[in-house]
C-alpha cells in the first residue's frame, strides 16, 4: 500500500482522465433531496454536502435484473445464447463510502460461497473502487458498530481523503488501484506527514457486535421479533438500498419462439418470498421475516462465509416508511439482559 | 405438450383464391405443439368432418382450430363433430379466414402471412382451453303470476293450458284489473266484460292455477328454475269456505259512503265490499280502513246477518312461501288524475274527468247504467270536450312519452258519446292522431265523418267554470292557431298512462331493471321485449309501457311460451362460457379479497356471496361466489375484478392473453 | 397528561381494547406505534407531523387478532376507513376509532356512519406544491410528458413500498403476483414499472383517499400519487365521484349511468 | 416520406362477439377491402377486454389498436359496453397523462349491420398509424432490458 498526495487540480484532472478513458464512472450525483449514484460524465455533476445516498452501488455487480441466457427456437432446433463477460464494460466507482466498498465484501462471500455466481464475479473483476473516507455521518451511521469505520479501507482499491487545503490523501490498496493511477500519475505527489484520523467523522460505536451475535443464537423464539415488526409494511424497501442484501429471484420471459432467463431482485421482507405452491408458507408472520432479515445478517451469514451482512450504512433506516430504525432494534437486542 | 390439429378450409374457392391454404398449412405444422396440419376443399363437409374426426382418433389430438369461415357460421358444427369423436367440444377453435381475411383482401404473400398469423394466434389459446361441461340447472315447473289484469290472465291461461302450475296473486279483491272497468273496446266496440269475464271464471276454474286475490308479493329470492317467493295474503275478515257469496253482507253493512275504485271514485261502495258483479271470486272481503268495527271497535252488522256465519274478524295476514321456477309481471298501468292538471282546475271542478271515468260512465255496469251522465249534477251534457294528451308527451309535465292508447279511446270515448246522446255536440283538442293498428284509422275516421265528432288540432290552453259551464280556451293550430273557445257541460281528459303505484319497490323485491318513469325494462329493446335481465322473471302488458288490449294479449302470450320452453325441460342447459371466481388452497382459500364491487358490475346479479367456514364453523373469509344459472358471460367482472380473482371460461386471462402475444409476434 | 392519552389509558386498563395503534416519535420524524401496556401509553403523541396512514394495517388481520383495537386516525386516515369499510374490509365492532381534534379533543366516533358525517365538514384538497406539478406536466407536451414518467419510473426498483404504505391496496395476491398470464414483468424495468403504475392508478379509481402514504414511502422519491390525484380530479369532472368519498353506488369503474359523456368514440 | 408511406404499421382490434365482429364478418360478405396488416380478436363483450392487453399490445410491438362493440343500448348484455366506455373514459385520460399516444387507440361503436363503417374505419385507422409512424418511443422502453441496465 502506498500514500500519495493529490492537490486540488490534480484530483479535478485524474477524474477527467478516468473520464476520457474507455471507463464507464459512477458517482454520487444530487438529485432534488436525493442523492443517487448515476454515470457521470464531468467533475460538476458530483454531488459534494451529503451523508448517503439512497441506494447503494451494488447493481454494478448485482443488477436489478439482468438476463442470464437467451434463447431461440426454430422449428425443433433451439439455439442457446449464454452470458458473456467480455460484454461487462470496465467501471470506476467514485467517491462511495468505504462501507459502500466493505459491502462487496458479503455480497462476494454469497456469490461465491458454494456456487461461483460467473456474472456478478464478471462484474467485480471489472470494477475499480475509489472511496472517500467519510468527514460527516448522521445518527443512523453505524459503520464503526459492525467492525467498519469512516476510513475502512476494507474493499476499496484506492481510498480518497479529503483535506482542509482542497487537495487529498490517496491511499493506493490494490494492482487495481495502481492501474488506475496510471491514467494520471503526474497527479500523485509524495506522501506528506498526514494524521488521516484527524480529518475522519467521529461515528459512535452504538452496541457491541459480539455481544449482540450472542443474543441473537438464542434469540429464535424470543417476543422481540414480533414487538419490533409490529409496524413493518413488509415492503422490500430496506433490502433494495441494501448494499449486501444478496436474494434474487429467478423469472423465465418467454415470447413464442424467443426467451430469456432473467434474475432479478428479491427481498426476503415479502410475504410471498417463501409462499409455496401448496398454499403453506413457512414465514406466514412479518415478524417471522424480520427476524430472518436479522438472523441472516447477523448469524446465518457470519456462520457460513464469515463475514457480517452488514456495513452499518444506515440506508435501510432511512428509507423505511415506517421508520424500522435498525440501528435501534440491534442496540435493544444487544442490550437485552437474558430472561 | 400439446397435440393440436390443425385443419385449413379452401371454402371452394372462397379462401383458397385468394389465401394459399395449402402453405397456412406447412407453415402451422412447424409451430410448437402443432400434432397435425392440413387443408381440404370443404371442411365442413360430410368427408371434411370425417378428416377432424378421424385425426382426432388416430392422433390422439387435445385442441383443433378449424381455420374457415366465421365461427359465428360454423361453430358449432365443428365443435359437434369433436365432441362426436370424443374431444371435448370446447377443446375446439375457429380461424376465421374468411370474413375477416380471404374476403376482404386481394390475393397474395400478405394474405396468406395473416391467415397463418390468425391460426397460430388460435393454436397458441386452444393450448390453454379447458374440458367445459354444460351448466345443467334443475327447474321447478311452477310459475307466478303477478298481477290478474288481462295480461295476467292470459299469461296465466297459456301456461296452464300448456300443461304448467300457476300461482296468479292479484292484489284487489277480484281479478280483472283496469279491462273490467272498460265500457266497450275499440276499434270493435264490443263489450269489454262479455270478452274478459269469461276467461276470469276460467282462471277460477282451472286446475293448473292457484289464484290468490287480495294478495302481495314480499319477496323473490333464487334464481332462474329455482325461485322462493314469498306471498303475503292479506286478510279478508271472512272465511271463504262458509261464505256462499250471497251478498247478504254488503247490503245491510251500514257504511255505504265510500268511492269505489272500480267505478274510479265516481261510484260508492260499502265497507264489505265485492268490486263489482262478476268479480272473481265473488265473494266479498272487509276493508278496515273503512270499516266501523276495526277503526271504532262496534258494528259488526254484517256478522249478525250472515246466514253461513262466515265473518272472521280475528283473520290476519298470513305468508306463504312458494317455491316456483319462473315469473311473469304483468302488474299494469295507472292514469294520471285529473288534479295533476293546475290548468284543467286541478281537479276541483266535477266534471272535468279522466278518460277512466268516462269509460265507467259509458258502460253499463257503471254508475249511471251506460248513460253519459255528468257528476256534479246528474244532467246529460249536450256539448262535451275531450282533451287528448293530457300529460303525455308533455316534457314539461314530466312525461315526454306517448301514452299510445288515448288516441284510439278518445275517439271511441266521442263515438259512444255521439250514440248516447243524440244531437250532443262532441269535440276532440289533439296533437296529432297517432292510430296505427289494424283498423284503428278507419275507426278515428269513422268518428269523425260518420259520428261527426269535432277533431280541433291544438292544445287546450285552460278550463276554468263560468256560471254553470266549462269554459275550455285553446287554439286551432290547422286554423293558424285561431283561439277557440267552448262552453262546454263537461270535459274529458285523455290522462297518461303511468307506471302502477309501488311498481318501484316491486322492481327491487324481484330484482329487475325499470326506467326513469318506473316502467319496468325490457332485457332488450329489439330482441328480448318479454324478458327482463334478470334469468327466469318474463313481462307482459302495461307494466312495461302502456300500450293496448290486443298487444298486451300478444305479449303475455309470449311471456307465456318464454315460460312454457322453459319449462319444457327437467333442467335447464346452459353453455359454460361464464365467469368463475377462483377458489384456492388455505390458508387463502380464494385470492378474493371480498371487496364485492363486482356486484354492481354484473348486469344479471349473478355476483353472491359465499361464507367460507373452518370446521367449528366460524366464518374465515367472505368471498364471491358467481351463480351459474344466472351468470351470462359478459365478462364485465373479469375486466374489472382488480386481484383478477374472476376469470371466464373460454376467454380466460391467459386464453386472450396468449391470442394476443401470438398475434403480434411474429 | 393529555386527553389522548388519557383515553388511551382508560381503554387498555378497562381492557375495552387490546391495542392502541397511534403514533410515537421515531428518528427523524413520528411512526406508527402499537401500544399494548397502560404504561406506555406516555408515548403516544399526535400532531401534524404524523403522517403515516395507520388504515392500512386495519386490514392485517394477523396484527389485530381477535380483540378489540383502537385506532388514532387523522383525516386522511378517517377517510380511508370509510372507504375500506364500504369495500367490507373491517369489523365495525372490532374497532375503536379515535381522533384528535385541532383543540386537542379526543373524538371516539360510534361508528363509521358517524365518520362520515364528521367528514362532511373537512374537504379533501390537493395541496399546491402536487397541483402545480400536475399543472406543469399538462403543460408539457405527449413527448416531455412520457420522458419525464420515463426518467422518474426507471429509478423505481420495485420494492412496492407505495403498495404496502397504501390502506386501498389489501388484495392477498397483487395482480403484478399473477403469473398466469404475467400481466406485468416483475422484475424492475422501465416497461414493467411503467405498466405496475398504470395498473395501481387504475385499481385505485374512484377508491383513492388522497392521503399520499405511496408518494410519501417511496424510498426513491417518485411522485407515484400524481396519478391518482390527477385520475381524482378527471373522474370528478366526468362522473362527479367526490375525491376522499366513497361512491355509494359501487365503484366508479363499476357502475355507469347510460348519459356517461366521452368525445372519441367513433 | 418514402419510407413513412412504406412502413406498414401492426394494427390488432379487440371487438365484442355480437356487434362488431358480426359486423366485420358482414364487411367480408360484401366483399369490401382493407389492408392486412390489421388483425382481430374475438371477446364476448367490450366489457370483459382488459386494459392491460391494450399495454400488452403495445408492448409487444403493436403501433396501433382498434377497440369496438355495440352501440350504447344495444349492447348484448345491456350494460357490458357501458361499464367498457368508463372504463376506456379513466384509462385514455390516465395515459395521456403518462404522456403515452392515445391517437393510436381507437375506440368505436361498429354494429352488425355496419360493415361499411367498419372498412372504413379500418382503413382510415390504418392510413393514421400510418402517418403516425411506428410507436418506437414505447418499443424503446420495452425493449429496455436487452441492453442491460448494469451497462447504462
Amino acid at each position: 500500500m502506498e500514500k500519495r498526495y493529490i492537490s486540488k487540480e490534480g484530483l479535478n484532472k485524474w477524474f477527467n482522465q478516468i473520464i476520457q478513458s474507455d471507463k464507464r464512472l459512477f458517482a454520487p450525483v444530487q438529485k432534488g433531496e436525493k442523492v443517487e449514484f448515476k454515470r457521470v460524465k464531468s467533475f460538476e455533476e458530483v454531488a459534494s454536502d451529503y451523508i448517503q445516498t439512497t441506494q447503494s452501488i451494488k447493481r454494478v455487480a448485482f443488477p436489478r435484473a439482468e438476463v442470464l441466457f437467451s434463447y431461440k427456437k426454430e422449428e425443433k432446433e433451439t439455439t442457446l445464447q449464454d452470458f458473456n463477460p467480455d460484454t461487462v464494460p470496465e467501471t470506476v466507482l467514485w467517491k462511495i463510502h468505504p462501507c459502500d466498498a466493505a459491502g462487496f465484501i458479503p455480497l462476494t462471500g454469497i456469490f461465491n460461497w458454494d456456487y461461483k455466481d460467473k456474472l456478478y464475479n464478471a462484474r467485480l473483476a471489472k470494477t475499480t473502487m475509489v472511496s472517500f473516507s467519510c468527514q460527516k455521518s448522521d445518527n443512523s451511521c453505524f459503520c464503526t458498530s459492525v467492525n467498519g469505520g469512516p476510513g475502512n479501507t476494507a474493499g476499496s482499491d484506492i481510498q480518497i481523503t479529503l483535506l482542509p487545503d482542497g487537495g487529498a490523501l490517496a491511499e493506493i490498496l490494490t494492482p487495481k488501484g495502481e492501474a488506475l493511477v496510471t491514467l494520471a500519475p503526474e497527479c500523485f505527489e509524495a506522501e506528506r506527514e498526514i494524521k488521516k484520523e484527524d480529518y475522519l467523522a467521529d461515528v459512535p460505536v452504538r452496541f457491541n457486535v459480539k455481544e449482540l451475535t450472542g443474543k441473537l443464537a438464542s434469540s429464535f423464539d424470543s417476543p422481540v421479533w414480533k414487538q419490533q415488526s409490529e409496524r413493518c409494511l413488509g415492503c422490500g424497501a430496506c433490502a433494495f438500498v441494501c448494499p449486501t442484501c444478496a436474494c434474487f429471484d429467478i423469472q423465465e420471459d418467454a415470447k413464442g419462439s424467443t426467451g430469456r432467463r432473467i434474475r432479478c431482485w428479491d427481498s426476503c421482507g415479502f410475504s410471498m418470498f417463501t409462499l409455496h405452491t401448496s398454499g403453506h408458507n413457512p414465514r406466514q408472520q412479518q415478524s417471522q421475516r424480520w427476524r430472518q432479515r436479522i438472523l441472516h445478517k447477523f448469524s446465518y451469514m457470519p456462520e457460513r462465509i464469515h463475514e457480517l451482512g452488514c456495513t452499518g450504512c444506515g440506508r435501510c433506516s432511512r428509507a423505511c416508511p415506517v421508520d424500522m430504525n435498525i440501528l435501534e432494534h440491534l442496540t435493544s437486542i444487544a442490550q437485552q439482559s437474558h430472561e | 405438450m400439446s397435440k393440436i390439429g390443425v385443419f385449413i378450409c379452401h371454402c371452394g374457392e372462397n379462401i383458397n383464391g385468394t389465401v394459399d391454404c395449402h402453405k397456412v398449412a406447412e407453415e402451422i405444422a412447424k409451430v410448437e405443439g402443432v400434432e397435425y396440419a392440413l387443408d381440404y376443399k370443404y371442411m365442413c363437409s360430410d368427408p371434411g368432418q370425417t378428416l377432424i374426426k378421424q385425426a382426432i382418433k388416430e392422433k390422439g389430438l387435445d385442441g383443433v382450430v378449424v381455420g374457415s369461415c366465421s365461427p359465428r357460421m360454423h361453430e358449432p358444427t365443428f365443435r359437434r363433430a369433436c365432441a362426436e369423436a370424443g374431444l371435448n367440444p370446447y377443446l375446439c377453435e375457429m380461424a376465421n379466414l374468411r370474413e375477416h381475411c380471404s374476403w376482404v383482401h386481394e390475393k397474395g404473400e400478405a394474405t396468406t402471412q395473416k391467415a397463418i398469423d390468425l391460426v397460430k394466434s388460435l393454436v397458441e389459446k386452444v393450448k390453454r382451453n379447458k374440458p367445459l361441461v354444460n351448466i345443467e340447472v334443475p327447474v321447478t315447473k311452477k310459475a307466478l303470476v303477478i298481477g290478474g289484469g288481462i295480461a295476467g290472465i292470459q299469461a296465466s291461461l297459456d301456461i296452464a293450458n300448456a300443461g304448467h302450475k300457476v300461482i296468479l296473486i292479484e292484489k284487489d279483491p277480484s281479478i280483472g284489473g283496469h279491462m273490467s272497468q272498460l265500457s266497450e273496446t275499440f276499434p270493435t266496440l264490443d263489450c269489454s266484460q262479455c270478452i274478459l269475464t269469461p276467461r276470469m271464471v276460467e282462471v277460477a276454474q282451472h286446475p293448473n292455477i292457484t289464484l290468490y286475490t287480495y294478495a302481495e308479493l314480499e319477496g323473490l329470492e333464487g334464481f332462474i328454475g329455482n325461485f322462493k317467493a314469498s306471498i303475503r295474503l292479506k286478510a279478508k275478515s271472512i272465511d271463504e269456505k262458509l261464505c256462499t257469496g250471497c251478498g247478504l253482507c254488503t247490503t245491510k253493512c251500514p257504511n255505504k259512503k265510500i268511492p269505489s275504485e272500480f267505478n274510479a271514485g265516481l261510484g260508492t261502495r260499502t265497507a264489505i265490499y265485492v268490486p263489482f258483479p262478476q268479480a272473481v271470486p265473488n265473494k266479498p272481503v272487509i276493508d278496515k280502513e273503512h270499516c266501523t268495527y276495526y277503526q271504532k271497535g262496534k258494528c259488526r252488522v254484517c256478522e249478525k246477518f250472515c246466514p253461513t256465519g262466515a265473518i272472521t274478524f280475528n283473520q290476519e295476514d298470513r305468508i306463504i312461501t312458494e317455491e316456483i321456477g319462473a315469473v311473469v309481471i304483468t302488474t299494469g298501468f295507472n292514469v294520471l288524475k285529473t288534479d295533476y292538471f293546475p290548468e284543467y282546475g286541478y281537479g276541483k271542478y266535477k266534471d272535468v274527468i279522466n278518460g277512466l271515468q268516462f269509460e265507467r260512465l259509458a258502460s253499463a255496469s257503471g254508475p249511471t247504467y251506460g248513460e253519459i251522465r255528468r257528476p256534479s249534477d246528474g244532467k246529460i251534457p249536450q256539448k262535451i270536450v275531450f282533451i287528448a294528451c293530457a300529460g303525455s308527451r308533455d316534457p314539461a309535465k314530466g312525461i315526454p312519452y306517448c301514452s299510445k292508447i288515448c288516441c284510439m279511446y278518445t275517439a271511441k270515448h266521442a263515438m259512444l258519446y255521439q250514440h248516447k246522446v243524440h244531437g250532443g255536440e262532441s269535440y276532440v283538442f289533439y296533437m296529432d292522431i297517432r292510430a296505427a293498428g289494424k283498423n284503428y284509422d278507419e275507426f278515428v275516421r269513422r268518428a269523425i265523418e260518420e259520428d261527426g265528432v269535432n277533431y280541433v288540432r291544438g292544445r287546450v290552453a285552460r278550463v276554468y267554470e263560468k256560471d254553470g259551464k266549462l269554459i275550455v280556451k285553446g287554439v286551432d293550430t290547422l286554423l293558424g292557431a285561431k283561439p277557440v273557445e267552448i262552453e262546454a257541460d263537461m270535459v274529458v281528459l285523455a290522462t297518461a298512462g303511468i307506471a302502477n303505484k309501488g311498481a318501484e319497490q316491486l322492481a327491487q323485491k324481484l330484482h329487475v331493471s325499470y326506467d326513469s318513469y318506473n316502467f319496468f325494462a325490457e332485457a332488450h329493446p329489439k330482441l328480448k321485449p318479454v324478458e327482463t335481465n334478470t334469468a327466469g322473471i318474463f313481462l307482459a302488458g302495461a307494466c312495461q309501457s302502456p300500450k293496448d288490449i290486443p298487444e298486451t294479449v300478444g305479449m303475455a302470450s309470449g311471456a307465456a311460451v318464454k315460460v312454457a320452453g322453459l319449462f319444457s325441460q327437467d333442467k335447464l342447459v346452459r353453455e359454460p362460457l361464464i365467469a368463475v371466481v377462483n377458489r384456492s388452497a388455505p390458508p387463502i382459500f380464494s385470492t378474493c379479497v371480498g371487496c364485492f364491487m363486482c356486484q354492481t358490475a354484473c348486469p344479471y346479479q349473478a355476483i353472491e356471496r359465499e361464507e367460507i367456514k373452518n370446521r367449528n364453523g366460524e366464518i374465515i373469509k367472505t368471498v364471491a361466489k358467481i351463480n351459474p344459472g344466472l351468470c351470462q358471460g359478459c365478462g364485465t367482472c373479469v375486466a374489472f375484478c382488480r386481484s383478477k380473482s374472476i376469470d371466464i371460461q373460454g376467454y380466460s386471462n391467459e386464453q386472450v392473453y396468449a391470442e394476443v402475444m401470438a398475434l403480434l409476434n411474429n | 397528561m393529555n386527553k389522548l392519552i388519557e383515553k388511551a389509558t382508560s381503554l387498555l386498563q378497562e381492557g375495552v381494547v387490546t391495542k392502541v395503534i397511534g403514533y410515537e416519535e421515531g428518528t427523524e420524524k413520528p411512526r406508527p406505534f402499537f401500544c399494548e401496556k397502560a404504561e406506555d401509553t406516555s408515548k403516544l403523541i399526535y400532531n401534524s407531523r404524523c403522517i403515516n396512514n395507520l388504515a392500512v394495517y386495519l386490514t392485517k388481520p394477523e396484527l389485530l387478532g381477535t380483540g378489540k383495537v383502537a385506532v388514532v386516525a387523522t383525516l386522511p386516515t378517517l377517510r380511508s376507513i370509510v372507504q375500506l369499510a364500504f369495500e367490507n374490509q373491517l369489523k365495525e365492532d372490532k374497532l375503536v376509532i379515535l381522533t384528535v381534534t385541532d383543540s386537542e379533543e379526543v373524538i371516539e366516533f360510534a361508528g363509521f356512519a358517524e365518520i362520515e358525517t364528521y367528514l362532511k365538514d373537512f374537504k379533501l384538497k390537493i395541496d399546491q406544491k402536487e397541483q402545480d406539478l400536475i399543472d406543469k406536466l399538462e403543460g408539457m407536451s405527449k413527448e416531455e410528458r412520457w420522458t419525464f414518467w420515463v426518467e422518474e419510473l426507471s429509478q423505481c426498483f420495485k420494492c412496492y413500498a407505495c403498495r404496502a404504505a397504501c390502506p386501498m391496496c389489501y388484495c392477498t395476491r397483487c395482480v403484478v403476483e399473477v403469473n398466469c398470464p404475467q400481466w406485468v414483468q416483475p422484475w424492475a424495468s422501465p416497461l414493467g414499472n411503467i405498466e405496475w403504475q398504470i395498473n395501481r392508478a387504475m385499481h385505485l379509481a374512484g377508491r383513492c383517499t388522497g392521503c399520499g402514504s405511496c408518494a410519501e414511502a417511496c424510498p426513491v422519491g417518485i411522485p407515484i400519487d400524481l396519478l391518482t390525484r390527477k385520475m381524482m380530479e378527471d373522474l370528478g369532472e366526468e362522473f362527479g365521484v367526490v375525491p376522499g368519498q366513497p361512491n355509494k353506488n359501487g365503484n366508479v369503474l363499476s357502475t355507469f349511468k347510460p348519459e356517461d359523456k366521452e368525445n372519441f368514440i367513433r | 416520406m418514402d419510407n413513412i408511406t412504406e412502413f406498414e404499421p401492426k394494427i390488432v382490434a379487440f371487438v365484442c362477439n355480437w356487434c362488431t365482429y358480426a359486423g366485420a364478418d358482414l364487411t367480408g360478405t360484401s366483399r369490401l377491402k382493407y389492408a392486412t396488416n390489421f388483425k382481430i380478436i374475438r371477446f364476448p363483450c367490450t366489457g370483459r377486454i382488459d386494459y392491460m392487453l391494450l399495454l400488452k399490445a403495445f408492448a409487444e410491438g403493436a403501433d396501433g389498436i382498434i377497440v369496438s362493440g355495440c352501440h350504447p343500448n344495444d349492447c348484448h348484455y345491456t350494460s357490458g359496453n357501458f361499464h367498457a366506455r368508463r372504463r376506456w373514459v379513466v384509462f385514455r385520460g390516465l395515459l395521456d397523462f403518462f404522456g403515452i399516444d392515445v391517437r393510436r387507440i381507437c375506440f368505436s361503436w361498429v354494429s352488425a349491420a355496419e360493415g361499411g363503417k367498419w372498412a372504413d374505419l379500418v382503413n382510415s385507422t390504418v392510413a393514421e398509424i400510418r402517418e403516425l409512424g411506428a410507436y418506437k418511443e414505447y418499443q424503446k422502453v420495452a425493449g429496455y432490458l436487452e441492453k442491460e441496465e448494469c451497462n447504462e
